[in-house]
């Protein structure tokens, strides 16, 4: 057999990158949850956040920027025994698969995402991503437009899980995390990561002297005060699980799954070819 | 053999009219070929079923009308001319029509005497069975099976009253013992294909002519054991099939030419990580919205070359119901053992049109198998666990396995990689990994099935197609041949990407002229036989107004490609 | 001069279908707010919706399926004196082009969307649409997913004008259509459309017996109330202009069009050519 | 001809330092050529630039170094083969690097002397510049262009200290007087070159290499009066752009492999609505992820074939820079007067590489002037004021008219469509919509660029190629033939879809052998060549690991075929 303990490898990030502490905190949790590696797909698209699972030594997929939401559906259909766990940039799944995370949220799979939401494009260089902090003035980044509440969007669309993490806060994190992958159904993680190479703005400080975690008394299923607190963003920014609540899965809505059946175990047999073709005479 | 045609407006009802006639003609032993040819619109406009049967096999369409039945005047307007001199013509008594031929029946009152007003088709069906002299017992069997309880009795009234209400006047082969035939549509044909090549996971997003998949999938997901997914877009239901396949449940994707442009760059996904993948794209005339109820074959160059960068891939073209059914359930097949995308290009034509076929010729899949990989695969594993999936081997195909398994972990990559899957800017690996894909291709070359071969061993013109032409050209070229001896000969491509060249090369040996018969403007498969064979093929009939080519105007091509040549 | 009057041609929809209600509307509203014909521009995607613009003769552009909101960006960014009005489906807005309507309301350009919302794809014959109402049982309609609130959606992503119109009450949907393009900014106006031949549940008469105009006291800038209220759908369905902001729009926001300049009758110089050029010198 | 290679780790500033350098060199009165190779990271890994410089002009790059400037031992390590006979290696004395050849430069201790530690590029420039002994005082001119003032002392003090360091060792050649001369990357020649063809609108969504063409719009938006919209994909992206153009602003979107996956649904919407569009497509390795930041040409057959359905586009494929800007110029004439697609082909290599070109070859810009339409258009207007947008016309070109003027409407549409653009589903007229849009390629195709000609009248070997492989194979093909008193012809083809075929012929007529030379696997332009013209032309050298080939490789590939035939 071989070693069962998640590590890491060395990364192609920069020196500073708030995605150090995700990684680091991922592998805590995977560690600290004792998941067998086997059991585990770490997914990305295309991007510095999404190239995470090329530095975990695991099953690991590195699809299309923008698309991997669809295809760990498919994984998901195909065999739900599969722990699958997403790392994705803001650019990835808020701007090119922004379609995805809509239609992915109301089908509530049970998946753990994680974006690593820098506020910016990083491996192209810098250019504004849809939650880049901008004002209503003329241009102000390259475009401007009202930047997306991406965790707003997702409560609008149903979400059962949605919270918001800071690379800053290891341990907050990691506990948001575990709670993310145990959670039964779809659950966002919106992390705010500091990109020290083209986010001039939103640095580490700017974060820090913001963030605050979410009061214990705050009650995770109560919509309304979750949609206050994804709104807030400015001189103070809630963080932690802000709602969670529990609604039938993906596999529970889909005939041959809630019966339990792992579809990429089945074949068909000379019997069902014939019977199939005899309801044709 | 006979062709009725049933037209009218979409909305009223001439889809169950014919679908009961179908069924209850191959229920008397009748062998029955259909088409629909429908407009884009939910209700009104001009929409026609043409039903063609006889007690001889009969597997495509044809032009001239042995019955017309029309459900509105503009229906016979736009047919009559079709009709042959003792044709028959089915109409309401209110439509103001005139023509010698003319059978006046009030279906609607006669349906309404029946006991439902909406059983119109069936008084018409009687009365296209009393035409012929049909056995009206055997009749009701099949009308027993079609209707639910409640509205059975009306139906089978209304059979009865259309059947009495005209006389026989035509004579009818006596009908064959078909009970070990099946009667299939081309959407159902290409479904159950994939069914039986292991099919678990079905992900579309709506789009004619390739809706009646997902529906028929969607139809029997429960028995059949498959996870059926309406996808919020293409590019979701392409990537979903990927992921599937990735972890082992064998996935499709079907859709029609917009939908698979939305899909072209996970094609590049499913070529560079070696995930095997079917889709089907069902033709309809582009570019673009285009008309999307019709039938086109001019994606072909578009499919083969779809996706950046190089990679291999399969492109077939079924050419006819039964092949369609082999050629879905084998793609899976081709597509798992060489880790490649297969793309089945059907069309509006086939997926629209049924046939009677022996139930044999369904279940006999031998010509079909895909050779079994001679390759020991030597699985390599790392420190961590992950195996080498990108192997390098002679034949380009690595070992596959697929996630959750306890001996290996996996790594799948859209980026270029090294053998363990891991990013790499490596020019060495580069230059090996794309000729380890590209050797995948080669090996393809040689199972590929040689095309259809129809006619004179030694040809003067060599008439080369693919996919859903073939029939019609086969029957025209049958026909000329009996004609003049002999002269023709047809090749119709079923593989089309690669190109198998085999016969292609023997027979345009032979032949003085090589020339093809497409459904497209730009003579697409012409092309492609160029820049293989550098074989001076140049078409000889295209045609692209959206309706499927039936025998006789091929024949008419020919003999006026003959005149000129003379 | 030709007609300015509006009119409508035959159009291709079922007897009985809510789109001829939407159309008559249409046309009414052109008429009395008397924008001449060359000054508008209907657009629409692919869809029953979606072919409205072929029934009214004027300019139209029937784009692809899904994908309206972008040309129409384009169209209003060569000449914003163009008054643009789309028409699309729920499957077209909602399914295929959801990632188009976050950015779009982003951008709040000024454009008037009337969304045909039969929660049904009608063109393709009956399949469900994000919209569909399906039970968290297994699969109720051929997919159910938790069904989306498209108004509640595009209050998270920021939109100035929301607004849900009803086809049984044409005064109250002309008078949000004439507010909606009188808005500045991307209006969406999501249209309850009975579908007479593949909506069997979403009837006129489950509409009619649900929608409730809003009250004349609801304030449209109370974004709390509005989200509350797009998200009211059950016993009741309230109806009417449920929020209404201003904010900078989209020409206002790009450094050229807020100089008033029209790109599309810009004229480059052969002076601006080589003085461009000699920058590399 | 001077070769410099400065390597380093991303993030070690060497871009800075080749661009100061390159800037200076052209100051100095010396051609300039440059190439970046760099991985697709942000920090760390390989990156490195060459910079070929002399006093004659200079429009490829090349493998034998005359220096190499390594500011980590990996870059030593990476290219200390290139190195000549006599080359010089500048380093840090901190690096375990042996060699004869060594200049240790402490250039950090150095910068940080001079006031700045970021200017250690300055100080490496100086001792350059020193080595050839150039003219110091000219050199500061150029950084006094280049740096702000809060950092320029420093650098002009680190530039000083470098100059001082090392001791002049080679000659250069004088420096001419370049002031007439631009120095231009490939994005910039592309960009340029579209505002000199009046756009007005570009759209994009981040994509490497493609991202510097929207990186210089956006930086020039408010002098150039343009609109650059950063989309939420690329799919918004070309929606916008058509629907820009549609309103009758110049309107383009840029791109690479993987974005231009996602246009190819709206590239047929152009096609079939007949709106002018412009697309870049700056090629990198595929298929799907690939090799983001590297060079390839395998998207040619895929940009061809782009789109379900059939309709005219062009694919233009620029040879150099200075093609780039004149074809990117030209593409908008072209796309308004077709009303179609125009597909500009550029690359990674041709994007990211700089040289110096007279400013009058762009200026003059004759040679690629559309011909004016010949076509009186009179207009029909309906009794609602719809205009016959798509009417039928000889040349298959109908008027053009933009929305918002009183005297006509427009009706655009996906759908086939009537002369007044209202969707259709005759037979007939899509017949003679199909044929009118053909008609335009007929009529473009009188009026395409034929292939750049270099080499031999009467040549043995007949060389083809298309796009930025143009100044390697011009080069190794001018060495070939002055060694053996030619032998060697070359077309290289800029227009690529539709082929121009007369120089094809005639010259491929004169030779024994027509052999292409391709930055791909599938010999991609040697199968378009076979299919248009039967002319048995096969690759001779096909290079896809990412990095654009040299004349040097190319020598020694045909070195190897001439072997082969002998
Ligand atoms: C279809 C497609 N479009 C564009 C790209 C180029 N691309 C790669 S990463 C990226 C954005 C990265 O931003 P984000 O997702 O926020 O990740 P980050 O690098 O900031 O972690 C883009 C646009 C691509 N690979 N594929
Ligand atoms: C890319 C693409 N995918 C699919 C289609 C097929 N299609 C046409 S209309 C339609 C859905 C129609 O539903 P909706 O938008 O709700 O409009 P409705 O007909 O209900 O008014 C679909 C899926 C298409 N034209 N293009
Ligand atoms: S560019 Fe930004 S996000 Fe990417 S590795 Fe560097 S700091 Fe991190
Ligand atoms: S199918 Fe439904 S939406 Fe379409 S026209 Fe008919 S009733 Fe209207
Ligand atoms: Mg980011
Ligand atoms: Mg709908």
């Amino acid at each position: 057999m071989f070693n069962q303990k998640y590590t890491s490898t060395q990364t192609q990030w920069c020196p500073g990158c708030g995605n150090f502490s995700i990684l680091a905190a991922i592998v805590d949790v995977m560690n600290e949850m004792n998941i067998p590696k086997n059991e585990v797909l770490f997914m990305g698209g295309i991007g510095q956040a999404a190239k995470l699972n090329q530095f975990i030594p695991g099953n690991g997929f590195s699809g299309l920027h923008g698309r991997i939401l669809p295809a760990a559906l498919g994984v998901h259909a195909a065999n739900p025994e599969l722990k699958i766990i997403i790392n994705t940039g803001d650019g990835d799944s808020y701007g090119e698969g922004g379609n995805h995370l809509i239609h992915t949220i109301r089908r509530n799979p049970d998946i753990a995402h994680f974006v690593h939401n820098n506020q910016i494009y990083g491996l192209t260089t810098g250019q504004p991503s849809p939650t880049t902090d901008v004002t209503d003035g003329i241009d102000g980044a390259m475009n401007s437009s009202i930047p997306l509440s991406p965790l707003n969007l997702a409560l609008a669309c149903g979400a059962t899980f949605v919270a918001r993490g800071f690379t800053g806060d290891r341990e907050q994190l990691k506990e948001i995390m575990k709670a993310a992958i145990d959670h039964k159904g779809y659950a966002l993680v919106d992390i705010l990561q500091p990109c020290v190479t083209f986010n001039k703005v939103n640095t580490f400080k700017w974060y820090k002297d913001r963030v605050k975690p979410v009061d214990h008394s705050h009650n995770v299923q109560d919509k309304e005060a979750a949609i206050k607190l994804a709104g807030t963003w400015g001189e103070e920014i809630p963080t932690g699980i802000l709602y969670q609540v529990e609604r039938p899965v993906y596999t529970q809505r889909r005939p041959l799954l809630s019966r339990g059946v792992i579809p990429s175990r089945e074949e068909i047999t000379s019997k069902e070819i014939e019977d199939r073709l005899k309801l044709f005479i | 053999m006979y062709n009725i045609l049933i037209g009218g407006a979409a909305g009223d009802g001439i889809e169950t009219t014919a679908a009961v006639l179908k069924k209850t003609l191959k229920h008397l032993g009748y062998n029955v070929f259909s088409i629909r040819d429908f407009m884009s619109r939910v209700r009104g406009g001009h929409n026609f079923n043409k039903i063609r049967f006889g007690s001889e096999p009969v597997h495509s369409h044809a032009r001239e009308l042995d019955g017309l039945i029309a459900i509105n005047e503009e229906s016979f307007h736009l047919h009559k001319d079709d009709l042959k001199e003792n044709g028959f013509i089915i109409c309401d008594p209110s439509l103001l029509i005139d023509h010698g031929n003319l059978i006046k029946l009030d279906f609607k009152s006669l349906a309404k005497e029946a006991g439902n007003p909406r059983a119109g088709g069936s008084v018409i069906i009687g009365a296209v069975l009393s035409l012929y002299g049909l056995d009206l017992k055997k009749a009701e069997e099949s009308f027993r099976d079609y209707f639910p309880e409640p509205i059975l009795q009306a139906n089978l009234n209304a059979l009865l009253y259309g059947y009495r209400a005209v006389e026989k006047k035509y004579h009818a082969d006596k009908g064959q013992d078909l009970s070990n035939h099946i009667r299939i549509n081309g959407a159902e044909a290409m479904s159950t294909g994939a069914l039986a090549g292991n099919m678990r996971f079905y992900s579309a997003y709506p789009m004619s002519p390739a809706t009646t998949i997902l529906n028929y999938f969607n139809g029997v997901k429960e028995e059949a054991n498959i996870v059926v997914e309406q996808a919020e877009d293409e590019i979701a239901a392409v990537n979903q099939a990927i992921g599937a396949f990735s972890a082992g449940a064998r996935a499709m994707t079907g859709t029609s030419g917009g939908g698979f442009s939305l899909m072209v760059e996970a094609i590049g996904l499913a070529g560079i990580a070696e995930i095997p993948l079917v889709i089907a794209n069902v033709q309809r005339p582009g570019p673009a919205t285009g008309l999307p109820t019709r039938t086109e074959q001019s994606d072909l160059r578009f499919v083969i070359h779809a996706a950046q960068g190089e990679f291999p891939k399969m492109v077939i073209s079924p050419q006819n119901h039964r092949e369609l059914y082999h050629q879905s359930w084998r793609a899976f097949d081709i597509a798992e053992k060489y880790q490649i995308p297969v793309i089945l290009l059907s069309d509006q034509f086939l997926a629209d049109s049924s046939s009677v076929i022996p139930i044999q010729d369904m279940l006999d899949h031998k010509d079909y198998l895909v050779k079994k990989l001679e390759q020991t695969d030597t699985i390599e594993v790392d420190e961590d666990g992950v195996y080498k999936r990108y192997q390098y081997t002679d034949t380009g195909i690595s070992p596959l396995k697929y996630y959750g398994n306890k001996d290996y972990l996996i790594r799948l990559d859209s980026d270029e990689h090294t053998e363990y899957g891991v990013i790499t800017e490596s020019a060495d690996v580069r230059n090996q990994m794309v000729r380890k894909r590209a050797r995948k291709l080669e090996l393809l070359k040689e199972e590929l099935i040689e095309p259809i071969f129809v006619g004179d061993e030694n040809p003067e013109i060599l008439i080369v197609g693919f996919g859903s032409t073939y029939e019609s050209i086969k029957g025209a070229i049958e026909t000329l041949n009996a004609r003049g001896n002999g002269k023709y000969a047809f090749l119709s491509f079923g593989d089309v990407y690669p190109l198998p060249t085999k016969k292609l090369l023997k027979y345009s040996n032979r032949a003085t002229r090589v020339v093809s018969i497409e459904q497209n403007y730009n003579g697409q498969l012409a092309g492609i036989i160029r820049e293989e064979t550098l074989i001076d093929c140049r078409p000889a009939f295209l045609k692209y107004d959206g309706r499927q080519m039936d025998s006789e105007e091929i024949i008419a091509a020919l003999e006026t490609l003959e005149k000129g040549v003379k």
